[in-house]
């Protein structure tokens, strides 16, 4: 791929926010050392929303993580380059990774209470960026953080900056995060099933925020969720997920009319659609591997309806085709015809 | 029919095994030790003790520690009245022991039950639980002790009875907040839409999980009734000749302490190493029982010390 | 918050009122006083006298309305051993121990602060190992002996201290302070360490981390005012809890403090303060639940709006 | 305040640590320890006192006193006797005094009872300014003895309550009075005797004898009382006998204890010297009786049991041989503290029963529960109890021991018999050499033929003492140091 | 459609004492007149936000809260008024399935033992501990599990798994109706397909009743014959699934329909979405009048008195409390 690339459809060029490459996740568990992401390679682009989509367990708050350098002591990675503007996250020093926490790169976690302070003033939090990497007085930081309190629609800002967590509602928390997620314009904003928590008509206007936010700031935003209608919606394209590896990646439109891995197609037609109400839903039969007993091959075999040999033994490698790739053995006869 | 999963079980054997997990951390494997030694000494040390520790010889009053000339029980010495201070401490093991195992024992059993059953009912029963625990934890325990001495004659049971009762709040207390948590998951709520007596709820659903947490809580609670015992014996009240306990030889050795050092320095020893052991395995089991915070003990020593956050220095 | 308080003040009232009861109750149990105070070979008659002049020949309950009609005129009787006004004696031997109990806390809950977080910062590493090992050591000692080898060692092989006594100034305090906080120190230690592992574990610090905040600044802004109330609770306890190890420190240091009025008081069956002592300290036991109740709520707003709810 | 550079004597100020702080200072409990030790001779003074070496009255207040008839007693005040307020110290202070400490029933001074429990009424007068007279219901020869434990103080001194701090006529007057910290008592100008040597005193307490040696070690403080042999005094060390008697006292009328050979058995199986040796480090001396030599009344013939296990066994065996169930469990009750090593002691000897075939249980108890077994009236079926009791005679005359320790119905006896109370009774009104004999036969057949009691030791104490200080402890210095007695060293 | 009513709701209320809120009420409302009707072999849907009480009527419906007002039967019979042993025999015919399978079992007890724990009070359904094991063999292949797991562990199960488990806990009585609080939300979409074809199974073969509760509207859409819409503690539509999905009346139904994010993106460029304003009221003070009115985009001063009662103009069961109710035609109109 090309520093620079043209979206599928249209001629608008963008600029890559972030580059992950071959990114590998160690976990030093009780029962020995598991990969809970394997390889996983993407690209952001500004202004772009990347979705990351996939099954609860399949590592994608894993690879979140490990980009935010924010793993548990148990986890490590072993292998990759994240490389934002040159610079390899995983190789920088810790003092320069600090002061790329939140210009270059922030997040926004999936339970929007616990991921406050509960104990703090949500103005004082919001400041914090300010604080810390603008070193602003506190007046100065405070200014600000009401500024974008109102910027992400919380209404009385300056009123509610007194507030602690526990007196927003749900959708409420998840504006606070995000504001202070986009309070120094990152270039990359990383948002872990932002809306999972939250009721339908919250989530519409979540999402609708964060659109609005993403090209206003110009982010490359990596939406990681495990709605698919969501990704629909909201995602330019969007990489699939399954037991820690990239199984299929694409512009969203092109991967759910025709997708290539049979896990991709699985996924999709477990949705309930409106036509045929109290038939049988086709449902994708088992659950995921187990981390600690994937086996050779490839990680679906065992759901698989079009299983052959080759894929108990063989691990299919990402193959790329345009502006898309699978990894299934299954499909290289498709990606041919393509 | 839809389809039988087909997700292999885990595999058991791959389960960390308790022992290889109390391999993993040296100091509560040291601990272990400590404490099977001591249980065993406390078991059979009367008689491993023999004669000299209960009978002794004023001629080898106060005698020196550290050599063999007396026999391997004069080893560490002897007490005022000549008995072996080796002999003395066994003998004294059995008696804490006796007295501090128990107290624990019922204080947990007793806090433990009313406080399951005030969480689990809340409402006046709960607060009537705390407001009661809040009262002993007020008392001054000394005039408990001083009262059920008087009534009862000082005994063995007498202190175990006090040390219960003062130490019972703690256990309420705990088993009430678990509970209460408890009460209201899903779980419990199942069995109610069942039909199912409280009763019986408590019985198969609260017990088996706020069990741990007590069990951790009695043991660090175990360190703090064999120092309470020794208060009590510096008091003069506590455990009464010709039984022996380590705080008793604390208290009636600390007369001599600046010319016979090891009378009350080597029973302090003994309750030191015995609650640290205690306190070393109850963290160690506090870790090894909870899934969350196993790997503590299944790492390799090189990545436990790793900071939080995974950031790797330029290399 | 009123609301609050003026609910929490009525369910503790309850206690308080229930030790004051069974302390009267409980003493009067352990015997008629008439033996330690009159003569050895005081007749039988004398006998009587004297428990008729201080009220115990009347039924129990009897005694118990008049001593709390005493009560209510702020009347605590007088000291069988002195003569005094127990009431008085309470309160002139309370601020000893109030002060040493103070100090005590401060300090332990400062070094349990410094060890426990520094322990916390990497867990099982070499710090925390060495600092738990003390402070299980610590909580593992006898205070009592503690106070006789600190004696021995500062005062006088070593002679930098003074042996006992309140008038040396500030150098009187610090064996008497060090033997009494040994073990909260300890125990606390432990406890902020606990917590403050689980809040360093906890999604606001991974936000915090993710805004760049230094691990200083992850410290002590976000984790220690979440690992707070756990070691506050305990903190609590052992301030309680302080009132018998101040029995032993103040008997051994003659720190005239109200832990060796009580023992004596109990003694002495000296009635009369021992319900004036109890009282005192069920009072302050009584504030210092509210003090930790409002610094709870201080620390975390979330208690603040739970304030009026149900018990 | 002088602190660790050990320059007390120089400053004028004596540094006293007591075991425990008095209650209270009021004069007519002087004949509490805790009390007294503080208050008599320093700040108030008696009308005559007994001087402890020699068992001798010596006028101090009184100059001269006169039996002028079987009932009656007249005392001559000294004069020009100032109290510490100024005031004078007349005739009519000394009636109310003695009025108020051995009349009074209401304010129950603690010597009404210790001293004149058994003496009736007195009727007391002042004819002149210098002049009192005691009337007493029957012959008293006791009666100056008695008077010398009243402290004099002012005629206006409450007589419905007590007072904490007094006025009295001695070398010393209250001037700060810190309670639970610090006594200080400073001179006054218009004492009438010889003017003390250190123009200050404070006294302070520590419960634990190491404490107390430690601070006079230490320099904290000038003399220490009551240490133990381990207390670590050092070469501030003075011994001194402490007035105190150790014994078991037995219930007679119990089995096993009711039998002679049982009791015989266990006075053999006290391991004295052992004791005295291993437990007190020296401190002590083998007791024969109740009282120590010196009280009027001790039997020189009498002397320690010697330990002799074979021949208790002997004994015992032979009890059992004649049907004693000398199985049968007695408690040995013993009173916390009472004295230094008192567990052990019991330890050692409760060993010793054991293995001579007796069964005993030690139990120890606070000082109120153990008075209920040590006091009339006694616990109810409370079985066979071998009580260990320690006395002290501050008086110096055996009739304040035997009457309660060995007549039938003595206050804190267990024991006695018929013979035994006639004996008694026939020596309380009897003088000089003929006390002496009817005393010491009592104390002579209460051994033979009632043994009541074990006896332990003639305890002795430490003192320690700081180099600056002149001081010679004796026996009464546990029950009152007089400050006048310790001077600065040169 | 409820030719044989099996469950009747009326006019029921449940409030909540909580810590005062800002305007000082104490009194959460969590259902305020709620009415009901189930059928038997039928499935009724209840869709809603979080928080508006979907919950709260579950557990009053299987007696967990008692309510403050109004009347819930059971075959014509009030189980609130039940005791002892008609209670407990009222016990069985109702059962739930519960939200979160992973809070729901006891995580020390066995997949068997957590199935045959209602016989542990029910002594006299299965006498021999044979014929338990026999049940609980059915019920685990009756649900999709292998006799091999009966010995397993919930945290040795999937999700889906788990909720099989609670399904097999549930039918472990033999209940006509089985209320179902979320039982697929908290898991993923393939296995959430799964279980709803395991519901739809077991129904067809057992003839059970179903309450489904859910906030998805696709799921509910997929399974439930008729549908309820609750708003902040009351049902604000019902009607056959064909009608509220098709052509809704109350503007939240129609909000609510509009926001939810669909798979055809072809469909949803065409649709506009309606972004409510604002957040769901607090429970403790809800508005006045139409509780939908400080969110509802139509909304008038009439709006701040009460909403009429639901008005059925087809004839088709298809309620809307609302003064001004949408016409079905008005969605193709937008
Ligand atoms: N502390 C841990 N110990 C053991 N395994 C872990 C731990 N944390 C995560 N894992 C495993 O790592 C894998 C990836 O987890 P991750 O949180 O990235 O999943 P996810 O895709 O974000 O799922 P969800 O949608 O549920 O958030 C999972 O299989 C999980 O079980
Ligand atoms: N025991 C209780 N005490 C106080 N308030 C309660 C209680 N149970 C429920 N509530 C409140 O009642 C309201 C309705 O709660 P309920 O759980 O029924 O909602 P729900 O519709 O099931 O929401 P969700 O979709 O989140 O499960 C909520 O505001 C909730 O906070
Ligand atoms: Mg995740
Ligand atoms: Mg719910
Ligand atoms: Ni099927």
């Amino acid at each position: 791929m090309s520093e620079r690339t043209s979206e599928s459809g249209g001629s608008a060029v963008t600029t890559i926010g972030m580059r992950v490459d071959g990114l590998t996740v160690d976990l030093h568990t009780p029962r020995g050392t598991v990969r809970a992401v394997d390889g996983v390679s993407f690209i952001a682009h500004r202004g772009r929303t990347l979705a990351l989509l996939g099954e609860s367990g399949c590592g994608k708050s894993m690879t979140a993580q490990a980009v935010a350098g924010l793993l548990e002591p148990i986890a490590e990675v072993t292998h990759g380059e994240i490389d934002i503007d040159g610079e390899d996250l995983l190789k920088v020093s810790r003092k320069r990774r600090r002061q790329l926490a939140g210009p270059a790169l922030s997040i926004v976690f999936q339970d929007a209470l616990t991921a406050l302070n509960p104990v703090v003033k949500v103005g004082v939090q919001l400041a914090e960026p300010y604080r810390i990497h603008r070193r602003m007085s506190a007046k100065a930081a405070r200014a600000e953080a009401i500024e974008l309190m109102r910027h992400v629609g919380i209404p009385e800002p300056e009123s509610r900056a007194d507030s602690y967590p526990h007196q927003f509602s749900g959708g409420m928390r998840q504006r606070l995060l995000i504001a202070m997620a986009v309070a120094l314009s990152p270039k990359v904003l990383i948002a872990d099933e932002p809306t999972t928590a939250l009721d339908v008509t919250v989530q519409a206007q979540i999402l609708a925020l964060l659109a609005r936010l993403r090209k206003e700031h110009d982010m490359a935003v990596i939406l990681i969720t495990h709605d698919l209608s969501v990704v629909a919606e909201e995602a330019d394209t969007v990489a699939v997920m399954y037991s820690g590896r990239i199984v299929e990646t694409g512009p969203v439109t092109e991967v759910f009319e025709e997708p290539l891995h049979p896990y991709t197609r699985g996924l999709l037609e477990s949705v309930p659609v409106d036509a045929d109400r109290g038939a049988h839903l086709s449902s994708i039969p088992g659950s995921p591997p187990d981390l600690f007993s994937i086996p050779p091959g490839c990680p679906y075999q065992a759901r698989c309806p079009l299983v052959m040999d080759v894929c108990r033994t063989d691990r299919p490698a990402l193959i790329t085709h345009g502006d898309r790739a699978v990894a299934c053995h299954a499909a290289e006869g498709v990606h041919d015809d393509h | 029919m839809t389809t039988a999963q087909e997700t292999p079980p885990a595999p058991e054997a791959s389960k960390p095994s308790w022992f290889r997990m109390l391999l993993a951390d040296p100091l509560a494997f040291i601990a272990a030790i400590v404490l099977l030694i001591v249980a065993f000494v406390a078991v059979f040390g009367r008689s491993i003790a023999g004669e000299t520790a209960t009978n002794g010889d004023l001629a080898l009053s106060r005698l020196a520690p550290f050599s063999t000339d007396h026999g391997w029980q004069y080893f560490l010495g002897g007490d005022l009245l000549g008995r072996s201070l080796l002999g003395r401490l066994m003998v004294a093991t059995q008696t804490t022991m006796s007295v501090s195992i128990p107290v624990v024992i019922i204080s947990l059993v007793i806090g433990a039950s009313v406080g399951m059953w005030a969480g689990y009912h809340r409402g006046w029963r709960e607060t009537v639980a705390m407001r009661v625990a809040d009262v002993v934890l007020s008392f001054p325990s000394l005039l408990m002790a001083v009262v059920v001495l008087y009534i009862f004659s000082p005994s063995i049971a007498s202190i175990i009875a006090i040390l219960a009762v003062t130490r019972i709040p703690i256990y309420l207390r705990t088993a009430r907040a678990e509970s209460a948590e408890l009460q209201s998951r899903l779980f419990v709520d199942a069995a109610r839409t069942f039909g199912t007596p409280s009763g019986a709820i408590i019985r198969r659903h609260i017990v088996p999980i706020v069990l741990p947490t007590l069990l951790t809580v009695a043991t660090l609670d175990f360190c703090y009734v064999m120092l309470a015992e020794s208060s009590l014996s510096f008091l003069g009240i506590g455990v009464q000749p010709p039984d022996v306990s380590w705080g008793l030889m604390v208290a009636q050795g600390r007369d001599q302490l600046r010319t016979q050092w090891w009378l009350s320095v080597l029973p302090g020893l003994a309750i030191v190493i015995t609650t640290v052991s205690a306190n070393l395995l109850a963290s160690w089991a506090r870790i090894a029982s909870d899934p969350g915070q196993r790997w503590r003990l299944t790492t390799p020593r090189r990545r436990r010390a790793a900071r939080p956050t995974i950031v790797l220095e330029k290399a | 918050m009123l609301t609050f308080l003026r609910r929490r003040a009525l369910t503790s009232l309850f206690p308080l009122l229930a030790v004051v009861l069974g302390v009267f109750v409980l003493a009067r149990l352990t015997g008629n006083p008439a033996s330690l105070y009159l003569p050895e070979n005081a007749t039988a008659e004398a006998r009587e006298q004297f428990s008729a002049a201080n009220g115990f020949d009347k039924p129990i309950w009897s005694q118990l309305l008049d001593y709390f009609a005493g009560v209510l005129r702020l009347d605590f009787g007088m000291s069988l051993r002195t003569g005094e006004d127990a009431a008085t004696m309470a309160l002139r031997a309370f601020p000893a121990t109030l002060q040493l109990a103070v100090v005590t806390m401060i300090l332990a809950v400062a070094v349990a602060l410094v060890v426990g977080c520094w322990a916390a910062l990497r867990p099982n590493g070499l710090a925390d190992r060495v600092s738990g090992m003390l402070s299980m050591t610590a909580a593992s000692v006898p205070d009592f002996w503690l106070a006789i080898l600190g004696i021995w060692v500062f005062a006088i092989m070593l002679g930098v201290l003074p042996t006992s006594g309140t008038d040396a100034g500030g150098a009187s305090w610090v064996l008497p302070i060090a033997v009494l906080m040994i073990r909260p120190a300890g125990v606390l230690t432990q406890v902020v360490r606990g917590a403050m592992i689980s809040a360093l574990g906890s999604p606001y610090v991974k936000v915090a981390r993710s805004k760049g905040a230094s691990e200083v600044r992850v410290v002590t802004r976000h984790a220690l005012r979440n690992a707070a109330p756990p070691a506050l609770t305990v903190a609590g306890d052992l301030a309680v809890g302080l009132i018998n190890g101040a029995v032993v420190v103040e008997s051994i240091f003659g720190w005239p403090g109200i832990g060796k009025l009580m023992i004596d008081a109990i003694l002495q069956r000296d009635f009369a303060v021992l319900q004036a002592a109890v009282a005192l300290t069920a009072i302050s036991i009584f504030v210092l639940n509210i003090a930790i109740d409002i610094g709870y709520a201080l620390l975390d707003a979330r208690v603040r709006n739970k304030a009026g709810a149900a018990a | 305040n002088s602190g660790a550079d050990g320059s007390g004597a120089a400053s004028g100020t004596l540094r006293v640590v007591l075991p425990q702080e008095p209650p209270t200072l009021e004069p007519c409990e002087a004949s509490l320890t805790a009390t007294g030790v503080v208050v008599r001779s320093n700040i108030t003074e008696p009308l005559l006192e007994r001087n402890p070496t020699s068992g001798e009255l010596e006028p101090k207040l009184a100059t001269e006193w006169t039996q002028s008839t079987p009932t009656l007693w007249t005392f001559k005040l000294r004069p020009g006797v100032k109290f510490s307020d100024g005031s004078d110290f007349t005739s009519e202070d000394a009636v109310a005094a003695i009025e108020r400490s051995a009349n009074n029933t209401t304010l129950a001074c603690n010597v009404q009872g210790y001293v004149f429990g058994d003496s009736g009424k007195l009727t007391l007068a002042a004819p002149d300014a210098t002049t009192v007279t005691v009337t007493t219901e029957a012959p008293d020869p006791l009666l100056p003895l008695r008077v010398s434990f009243i402290e004099m103080t002012q005629s206006a001194i409450s007589t419905t309550t007590k007072v904490r701090e007094p006025v009295g006529t001695g070398p010393y007057k209250i001037q700060t009075w810190a309670a639970g910290q610090k006594l200080t008592l400073a001179t006054w100008d218009g004492y009438w005797g010889e003017k003390p040597g250190y123009a200050t005193a404070e006294y302070q307490w520590r419960e634990e004898g190491t404490v107390r040696a430690a601070m006079v070690v230490n320099g904290e403080a000038d003399v220490a009382t009551n240490l133990g042999a381990d207390d670590g005094a050092g070469d501030t060390a003075v011994q001194y006998p402490n007035n105190e008697t150790t014994a078991l006292r037995f219930t007679n009328d119990q089995a096993p204890l009711n039998d002679i050979r049982v009791r015989q058995a266990i006075d053999m199986l006290i391991d004295r010297d052992g004791i005295i040796k291993s437990l007190f480090g020296g401190l002590g001396k083998p007791a024969s009786q109740l009282i120590g030599p010196g009280v009027i009344g001790y039997n020189e013939a009498l002397t320690p049991t010697k330990y002799d296990p074979a021949a208790a066994k002997a004994l015992v065996d032979a009890a059992k041989a004649a049907g004693v169930p000398v199985g049968t469990q007695f408690r040995i009750i013993g009173r916390t503290s009472q004295f230094p090593k008192i567990a052990e002691s019991i330890e050692l000897m409760q060993s010793a029963f054991a293995q001579a075939g007796l069964n005993a249980k030690i139990e120890m108890m606070d000082t109120a529960a153990q008075l209920k077994y040590q006091l009339r009236p006694f616990v109810p079926d409370a079985g066979p109890i071998a009580l260990i009791v320690m006395h002290g005679n501050q008086a110096g005359d055996a009739a304040f021991t035997v009457g309660q320790y060995f007549a039938t119905d003595g206050a804190q006896s267990t024991g006695g018999s018929a013979d035994l109370d006639a004996k008694i009774k026939a020596a309380a009104p009897l003088t000089g050499a003929a006390r002496q004999q009817a005393y010491a036969d009592v104390f002579q057949t209460q051994t033979d033929a009632v043994r009541g009691f074990a006896f332990l030791a003639n305890m002795e104490a430490v003192l320690a003492r700081a180099k600056t200080v002149d001081y010679t402890p004796d026996a009464a210095t546990g029950d009152e140091m007089r400050l006048t007695d310790m001077k600065p060293k040169a | 459609m409820t030719t044989d009513l099996l469950l009747e709701v009326k006019d029921v209320s449940k409030s909540f004492h909580v810590p005062k809120g800002p305007n000082g009420n104490d009194r959460l409302r969590a259902l305020d007149g709620i009415d009901l009707r189930l059928g038997k072999g039928e499935t009724l849907g209840l869709v809603g936000e979080s928080g508006c009480g979907k919950s709260t009527l579950a557990r009053t419906l299987m007696l967990l809260e008692r309510p403050d007002t109004g009347t819930v039967r059971f075959s014509g019979v009030d189980p609130f008024a039940l005791r002892k042993n008609d209670l407990q025999r009222h016990r069985r015919r109702v059962q739930m399935v519960f939200q979160d399978p992973y809070a729901s079992l006891n995580p020390r007890l066995t997949a068997a033992e957590i199935i045959a724990e209602p016989w542990r009070t029910h002594k006299d359904l299965f006498t021999t501990s044979r014929d338990r094991a026999a049940r609980v063999r059915e019920l685990l292949h009756l649900v999709g599990l292998r006799p091999s797991d009966a010995n397993r562990y919930p945290q040795e199960f999937s999700g889906g798994q788990r909720q099989r488990i609670g399904i097999a806990r549930a039918l472990a009585l033999g209940p006509d109706v089985v209320i179902c609080d979320e039982p697929v939300s908290a898991l993923d979409l393939s296995v959430q397909a799964q279980v709803l074809n395991l519901l739809n199974d077991l129904q067809r073969q057992l003839g059970v009743s179903y309450l489904f509760i859910s906030h998805d509207l696709s799921v509910v859409r997929h399974v439930a014959d008729r549908v309820a819409v609750m708003y902040l503690g009351r049902i604000v539509e019902t009607g056959t699934t064909e009608e509220v999905f098709g052509h809704p009346r109350h503007p939240y139904t129609k909000a609510l329909l509009s926001a939810a994010p669909t798979l055809r993106r072809a469909d949803r460029d065409k649709t506009e979405k309606i972004l409510l304003k604002g957040e769901l009221p607090s429970p403790l003070d809800p508005p006045t009048g139409c509780r939908f009115r400080t969110r509802c985009w139509q909304a008038t001063d009439l709006c701040a008195t009460p909403p009429p009662a639901s008005a059925d103009p087809h004839g088709l069961g298809h309620t809307a409390e609302c003064h001004f109710p949408l016409d079905g035609r008005v969605t193709a109109a937008r």
